[in-house]
């Protein structure tokens, strides 16, 4: 694994530049070459970008196909087993493939700028992550295109025993089971390698009460992915064993209980939709206090409100197991702990609303999601708490009510904060900026969409539609509410083209923007856009919260000091890079292989697999975490580059 | 714990890598004596509860003394600590929850009922 | 240009949302659709166990809608008093760069909890009332035992003890007495599925290997619609069952006659009345199973299902339809108590004429609906089991060689002398 | 890694001055991945105590089927890998390179005798006691818990074979064109090695407990003992260093992150030792 980026540059060169002839260091900057093997954070977080982008369309398209199935009712747009497949594919698709990557590209890019680092520590095994997850994405996708074969059906969830062989004899479940398993992998990588940068690549100065709120939660979310996605491996393990070698962990005749499957899945399902949240919520707390040119209200209890939420989410799980008879002793304990969490999310609520006060509200895009996510979320917080009162989630368990209320925290939540941040990074990342009219009108839309769509659920769901099912009987009086949802997301659908033809024709044609573009507060906006590979001149020394607002208003001061680190950077040997590696990319090729032959039961396949990652770690750890060391000048251009060996 | 010593870690640090060896040789015996006494303990006549106390609690011992000694935790900077106990306290509290959860009467499999209901009667008996 | 371009898109979606109104006008849609009152409503509840969830949602749903009120003006005035205006606005010096006030924290934090103490304690209390039949009623409760199958519902009725039978057992519609204490015991045969009848009580899973239970009362006699609430493959959207509540009498009648064996239709009858004829053969996928005239009063129709026509009935087509269920391998699947079938991987048939549905409550129990579950099971129940088949046990077709095969192939004939075989099982 | 102490002299291997908490990046990386695999053999563990507490009609009898005396064994053994890996981290961060190799040898013989033990119990259990993986859920829990700790422990092993193998690369890598593939070749001796012997010693317990005897071992076993004498020569053959090498003081921390992976597994197995094994016999 990579030693430190950090150790290398603050040394002298031990000896002089030696290349081995065995490794094969590649060095293009531009092409498909240095894609496949870059190990900056920020072209890893752009790809993860692209591929959720696209998983979401995906995934958008998935439910566009529900919902014009469900428009009216008795309807025959798709047979029920390709009902099955889509919202098991849209569940799936959504979560793991577009919010949870879009965060991660997010951490990725953002997180190592806010904290005034140059990469992020482990440069190879971020590589390794974002393959990992293209991996696993192909593995549940796979079913789609074989012969033969369907995508998987069993449910984002999918409970035992509905996974077993006798009743699910095809592949598709092989594929869900493999697919989720490289997507923990990858998951867990990654967050491991976040919490290394956040606790140890910090600038000077940067305490961790000076952390910008996104990179806390970033922190958060990292340590919530490394605890619960244990529990899915496990569980994963535990059907894959079933179905593969016949072991008896759900199987009833021989004293299975599928019940367990249940635990150990939301053991690691609550805490997820947390992963989901938390990033947003540290969105939303970076651009409310921009856009409200005011510091974030109560800094402190709003990252210790993270904090809790997230260690809270560790202890209501069962509140997804309401029905199925814990008792009255349980079911009560995790009806308490459920509500517990709505006092820390509260906490947060009121600040954001704390740092409009008395500000100048700049109404831009990003703003105006940002807001929308305030409203949206509370509702989406309001159901989960009608929710958690268990005997009155009797009767909305696996209804549309469930729908509405997970739909209004992850889109209204997660998604509108993911697309508030798209726009709020935008000119940073790419350099150019967005149209605000089109931003706002895009918004709209969405907005209206999105409520259009899920509101009528509400009513559905108390109304008794179960979720999950491809048909219904006109005669229950839910046709009008079903047919407004699904004109709803025919709106939210055009609202989200809008955006994103926005953001497309913006990349390509748009103004370039200006540097530091919203005035903005920590680090990030510190860099020329788009920041150069090597991120920061001078590593930034941080004298408060909101580092860059400080700057700016010390600009002296600054100036004096980053002069005097240059100095010290140069005669360590300026500013050292990270080589590129070809070897995640080959690891986790193998372990593509690797999970499709154990997909298919066919031990060669996945041995090869296997030796292939093998190999791929093994020549990664021998060709060393070595770099090259670049020299600037006052401007900033890169003047020297040379290849140097640790 | 382990505070104290990662403060004044670098002053101190010669003496203490000297008698390092002795120390882990030492930890080795101990542990291997304590797993000589939970193999004996469990052919004591004493009530459930108390050996299964024992057998925790002398687990627990070893499990600190490795985390602490061969781990180096008692030397290293507390948050290596802090960081650790957040999974193990995490990962505890999950399985003991699940214990209890399952040890409920709710959640007796009905492939045990019947033995259950075998033991209830022989009880009455 | 802009404003153009503004007002051009606000009239396109004009016009597109007035065409999506006009389809839901046109659609017959009525726009009330928030009033609830729907087969399933948890909301207009007809039952203690039912109404203690409601009330207790009611209470979440006052004390959420209060703190929206407040929270939500607080966020409008911030939002409205707060805007910038004008680019100069926007670009004025910042405003003092305050960092909280921990006041104001603790006071929100002590209203958040207050908030979930009013929630928490009727929470708790319907947690006890719902779990269990109450103590004082236990004496007076009925009991019931409800088993999930892909894709159907088995009742069973342990204190209704069938001679040289065992207890007395029905498929799909659950009929129950009026006015007393129902405790379900609650099992599954394959996988996870969920007892639900909304009006009455809130769902509980069916888990294999588990021993769950609930218990409702349905307070006046009545017909309720339930449904499977847990997803459980293919058919999940299709699983669906009926609870009749009934008075104390008539309760007593229905067992009687559940009771006793299958009905043999007496020969020397009246003239046989060729009466399939005017039957629609031809189905859309999905299409409903319902006539709207079952609706306006379902118990009555659910009574006028008790008795047989007789004048109607074509002894000689039962009579063939008895034998044609015995050569079509239909009783290895299914009982007809006191007749030749002894199958229990399907539902029980001994009464099944006497039922308001079919197929797990999906179609009216008609000659026209139940053809047409006979001739396409699969085509009604996607993946269903009369189809395909239990494990080793052939349904309609049959797996040889890795290929399906048919296995029972049934031309109209067979299919109306079942037809009326199955409706005079009364 | 740690070169810029090279000018000041000694390696303080508690603090690493490039990071902000002075904590190594490599250091903070393994226990951050340990505290996750506490929930991973946390859920694991869970699941067979979960289904111990109610076992269904037909489970074997745990204390039945297990074997106190052998199993102490192991746990004895992998206690004593965990002494010799820590002496391994000792030596190292003295600078010892003989000492740490010496010493990751002992670690990976006694991590082989481990696994070797439990491919052992294993086959017991299924022959002797036709206890298998889908016979029953006893053994469908046991197998899959004892199985991902010995799979823990034979990734651990090959670790250490990777580590040990590695502190001959050389210092000049360009004055050794061929040293890649030598190490290569190394680390397939050394991981032969270990599976013949682990092997070797299986068939000659079995040799012994039927009464067949060394010489029924070794005419058996003609490959076996031939794959033994072949790698264990190449082991010692590429083991000789050929002129400084570049491992040293410095690499402590590679040493020390994989002792903790190393150690961890070990207090794994403490707690299995104890709540799958001992608790039975109540
Ligand atoms: C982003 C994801 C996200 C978030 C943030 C939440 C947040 C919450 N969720 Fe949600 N939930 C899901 C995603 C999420 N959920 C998903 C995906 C499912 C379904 C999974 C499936 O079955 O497929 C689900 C299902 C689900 C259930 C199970 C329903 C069922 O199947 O029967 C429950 C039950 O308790 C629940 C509760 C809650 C609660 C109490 C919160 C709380 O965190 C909310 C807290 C927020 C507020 C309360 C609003 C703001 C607070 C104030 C203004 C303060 C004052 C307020 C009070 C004092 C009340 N959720
Ligand atoms: C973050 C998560 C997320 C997001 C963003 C969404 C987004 C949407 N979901 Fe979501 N949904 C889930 C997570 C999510 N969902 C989960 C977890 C389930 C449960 C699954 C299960 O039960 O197992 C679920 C289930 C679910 C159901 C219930 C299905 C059922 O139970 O039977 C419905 C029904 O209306 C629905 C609708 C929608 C709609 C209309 C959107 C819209 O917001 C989508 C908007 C986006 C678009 C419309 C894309 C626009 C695309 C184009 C403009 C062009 C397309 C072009 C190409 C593909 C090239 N979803
Ligand atoms: C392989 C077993 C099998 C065979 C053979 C079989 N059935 Fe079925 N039958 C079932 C199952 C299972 C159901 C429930 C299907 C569902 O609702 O999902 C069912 C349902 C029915 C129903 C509806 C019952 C109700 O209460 O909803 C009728 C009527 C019926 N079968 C008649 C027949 C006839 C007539 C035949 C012979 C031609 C037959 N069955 C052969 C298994 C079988
Ligand atoms: Cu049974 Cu859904
Ligand atoms: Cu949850």
């Amino acid at each position: 694994m990579d030693a430190t980026v950090k150790s290398n540059f603050t040394a002298k060169e031990p000896h002089a530049p030696a290349k081995s002839s065995v490794f094969w260091r590649p060095t293009a900057k531009t092409g498909l070459i240095s894609w496949l093997t870059t190990v900056d954070h920020k072209k890893i977080g752009f790809l993860y970008g692209l591929a959720a982008l696209m998983f979401f369309l995906v995934g958008g398209f998935e439910a566009l196909l529900i919902r014009l199935q469900l428009m009216v009712p008795n309807n025959t747009l798709l047979t029920a087993q390709q009902y099955n497949v889509m919202f098991t594919m849209h569940g799936t698709t959504m979560i793991f493939l577009a919010v949870m990557p879009l965060g991660a590209c997010f951490f990725n890019i953002i997180m190592p700028l806010q904290i005034g680092a140059r990469d992020v520590a482990f440069p190879r095994l971020n590589a390794f992550s974002l393959w990992t997850f293209v991996a696993g994405a192909i593995i549940i996708n796979i079913g789609w295109f074989l012969p033969g074969e369907t995508a998987p059906d069993a449910g984002w969830f999918g409970y035992a025993p509905l996974t077993s062989k006798a009743f699910n004899p095809g592949h598709a479940t092989d594929f869900w089971v493999l697919g989720l398993q490289l997507l923990g992998v990858a998951s867990i990588a990654a967050a491991l390698n976040f919490i290394v940068t956040i606790i140890n690549l910090r600038a000077p100065g940067m305490t961790m009460m000076r952390l910008p709120v996104f990179t806390w939660m970033t922190l958060v979310t990292s340590f919530l992915i490394i605890l619960s996605f244990p529990a899915i491996t496990i569980a994963l393990v535990e059907v894959m064993m079933d179905r593969q070698f016949g072991t008896n962990f759900f199987e009833v005749s021989n004293g299975g209980m599928p019940i367990l499957w249940q635990h150990l899945f939301w053991i690691f399902g609550h805490p997820e939709v947390y992963i989901l949240i938390l990033p947003a919520m540290g969105i939303i707390s970076e651009i409310l206090p921009t856009f409200s040119r005011k510091p974030l209200f109560g800094y402190p209890i709003v990252v210790f409100s993270g904090a809790a939420i997230g260690f809270l989410g560790f202890t209501v799980w069962s509140h997804h197991m309401f029905t199925t008879g814990m008792g009255t002793v349980a079911t009560a304990a995790f009806s308490l702990a459920t509500m517990a969490i709505a006092v820390p999310t509260g906490v947060k609520i009121f600040n954001w609303i704390g740092t409009l006060w008395g500000g100048h509200l700049k109404m831009r895009t990003p703003m105006m999601f940002a807001l929308g996510f305030i409203w949206m979320f509370m509702i989406g917080g309001f159901s989960g708490v009608m929710h958690a009162a268990a005997p009155a989630d009797a009767q909305q368990q696996d209804s549309y009510f469930v729908i509405a209320h997970f739909h209004y925290v992850l889109i209204g939540g997660s998604l509108f904060a993911l697309l508030a941040g798209i726009h709020y990074w935008f000119p940073l990342v790419v350099g150019r900026q967005v149209s605000d009219f089109w931003g706002k009108l895009s918004f709209w839309v969405v907005f209206v969409g999105f409520n259009v769509t899920f509101f009528p659920m509400h009513f559905l769901g108390l109304n008794g539609m179960p979720r999950r099912t491809f048909t219904y009987d006109g005669n229950m009086g839910w046709n009008t509410a079903n047919f407004i949802a699904t004109c709803g997301a025919l709106i939210l659908a055009s609202g989200i083209a809008i955006y994103f033809s926005v953001m497309i024709y913006t990349f390509f044609k748009g103004q370039k923007a200006n540097r530091d573009h919203w005035d903005g507060r920590t680090l990030e906006w510190s860099l020329p856009n788009p920041p150069p590979e090597y991120n920061f001149r001078v590593i930034p020394t941080v004298h408060a919260r909101d580092a860059f607002w400080y700057e700016k208003h010390h600009r002296d001061e600054i100036e004096r000091e980053n002069a005097e680190h240059a100095k010290e950077d140069e005669a360590h040997g300026g500013i050292h890079m990270p080589f590129q590696s070809i070897y995640p990319l080959v690891a986790s090729s193998g372990v593509l292989i690797g999970a499709f032959g154990a997909c298919y039961h066919t031990l060669i396949v996945a041995l090869i697999g296997g030796s292939v990652m093998l190999s791929g770690i093994y020549l990664w750890a021998m060709e060393g975490a070595d770099g090259y060391h670049i020299h600037l000048d006052a401007e900033g251009n890169v003047i020297e580059d040379h290849d140097a060996k640790h | 714990m382990s505070d104290s010593h990662a403060t004044s870690a670098a002053a101190p640090a010669h003496d203490a890598e000297e008698n390092k060896f002795q120390i882990y040789v030492q930890i080795a015996m101990l542990l291997a004596v304590i797993t000589g006494v939970e193999i004996a303990v469990i052919g004591l006549p004493f009530t459930k509860w108390l050996l299964v106390t024992t057998l925790v609690v002398l687990s627990v011992v070893k499990f600190m003394y490795v985390i602490f000694y061969f781990m180096h935790l008692r030397w290293d900077k507390l948050f290596c600590t802090i960081l650790f106990f957040i999974g193990l306290v995490i990962a505890g509290a999950t399985m003991w929850a699940l214990l209890e959860l399952f040890g409920m009467h709710d959640s007796i499999p009905l492939t045990s009922v019947a033995l259950d209901a075998v033991a209830d009667m022989a009880r009455l008996v | 240009m802009r404003l153009n371009s503004l007002l051009t898109t606000t009239a396109r979606w004009g016009r597109v949302a007035l065409a999506l109104g006009g389809t839901a006008f046109l659609t017959g849609c009525d726009l009330n659709f928030w009033r609830m009152d729907g087969h399933q409503s948890t909301i207009s509840v007809a039952g203690p166990v039912a109404v203690a969830q409601r009330n207790l949602f009611y209470v979440t749903c006052w004390v959420t809608f209060v703190i929206f009120v407040i929270v939500g003006s607080v966020l409008a005035y911030a939002t409205i008093k707060f805007r910038a205006r004008s680019e100069s606005e926007e670009l004025a010096k910042p405003v003092e760069q305050g960092h909280g006030n921990p006041l104001i924290e603790v006071g929100l934090i002590g209203a958040s909890v207050l908030a979930l103490v009013i929630i928490a304690i009727p929470t708790l209390s319907a947690i006890t009332y719902t779990h269990d039949v109450p103590e004082a009623e236990k004496s007076n409760a009925y009991e019931v035992t409800a088993t999930g199958y892909q894709w159907w519902f088995h009742f069973e009725y342990p204190s209704e003890q069938v001679p040289n039978s065992g207890p007395l057992v029905v498929a799909n519609e659950l009929v129950v007495p009026a006015g007393r204490p129902i405790h379900v015991n609650l099992r599954s045969s394959d996988v996870i599925h969920s007892f639900w009848i909304p009006k009455l009580a809130g769902k509980v899973d069916m888990i294999p290997n588990r021993g769950n239970y609930l218990w409702f009362q349905a307070d006046e006699p009545g017909y309720y619609w339930g449904q499977c609430a847990e997803y459980c493959g293919d058919s999940h959207a299709v699983m669906r069952f009926r609870v009749i509540a009934l008075g104390p009498k008539e309760f007593n009648e229905w067992l009687n006659r559940q009771m006793a064996s299958a009905r043999v239709v007496a020969p020397g009858a009246d003239q046989p009345k060729a009466h399939f004829a005017s039957y629609r053969t031809e189905f859309k996928r999905n299409e409903k199973g319902w006539s709207d005239k079952f609706e306006l009063n379902p118990l009555d129709s659910w009574r006028v299902h008790q008795e047989a026509d007789v004048k109607a009935e074509d002894v000689a087509l039962i009579q063939k339809g008895r034998e044609t269920f015995q050569a079509k391998t239909c009783i290895v699947c299914h009982t007809v108590r006191g007749h030749e079938g002894i199958g229990v991987n399907g539902p029980n048939l001994t009464h099944v004429g006497a039922r308001t549905t079919i197929a797990g409550g999906l179609l009216e129990n008609n000659p026209e609906q139940l053809a047409r579950w006979l001739r396409h099971p699969d085509e009604v129940k996607p993946g269903n089991k009369m189809y395909h088949g239990i494990g080793a046990m052939a349904g309609y077709v049959k797996i040889e060689n890795g290929k399906e095969v048919k296995n029972i192939v049934l031309d109209e004939a067979d299919i109306s002398a079942l037809v009326a075989y199955l409706s005079s099982l009364k | 890694m740690s070169s810029s102490h090279a000018a000041t002299g000694a390696i303080d291997h508690h603090h690493d001055h490039t990071t902000t908490t002075g904590i190594p990046n490599k250091k903070l990386l393994m226990w951050a991945f340990l505290a996750s695999d506490c929930m991973f053999f946390g859920s694991l563990i869970s699941t067979h105590l979960v289904y111990r507490l109610h076992p269904p009609p037909g489970n074997p009898v745990p204390r039945e089927v297990f074997d106190i005396p052998l199993t102490s064994f192991s746990t004895f053994i992998l206690l004593m890998s965990s002494l010799m890996m820590a002496l391994a981290v000792n030596a190292i961060q003295k600078g010892n390179l003989k000492s740490m190799r010496f010493s990751l040898l002992t670690t990976i013989f006694f991590g082989a005798i481990f696994l070797g033990c439990q491919v052992f119990e294993f086959t017991h259990f299924v022959h002797e006691k036709h206890m298998t993986i889908t016979n029953s859920i006893l053994g469908t829990t046991f197998f899959t818990l004892t199985g991902t700790h010995g799979t823990h422990v034979a990734i651990g092993v090959l670790w250490l074979i990777m580590m040990y193998v590695r502190s001959f690369k050389p210092a000049d890598a360009s004055a050794h064109p061929g040293w890649f593939f030598r190490n290569v070749l190394h680390v397939a001796a050394v991981v032969g090695l270990v599976l013949t012997a682990m092997f070797s010693v299986l068939a000659l317990v079995d040799a012994l407990e039927t009464g067949g005897g060394i010489g029924a071992f070794a005419s058996h076993n003609v490959a076996l003992v031939a794959g033994l004498v072949i790698t264990a020569a190449a082991s010692v053959i590429l083991a000789r260093p050929k002129g400084p090498v570049q491992f040293s003081e410095a690499n402590a921390i590679d040493v020390e992150s994989m002792g903790l992976y190393w150690h961890f597994v070990d207090i794994v197995w403490i707690v299995i030792f104890t709540a799958v094994y001992l608790l039975e016999y109540l």
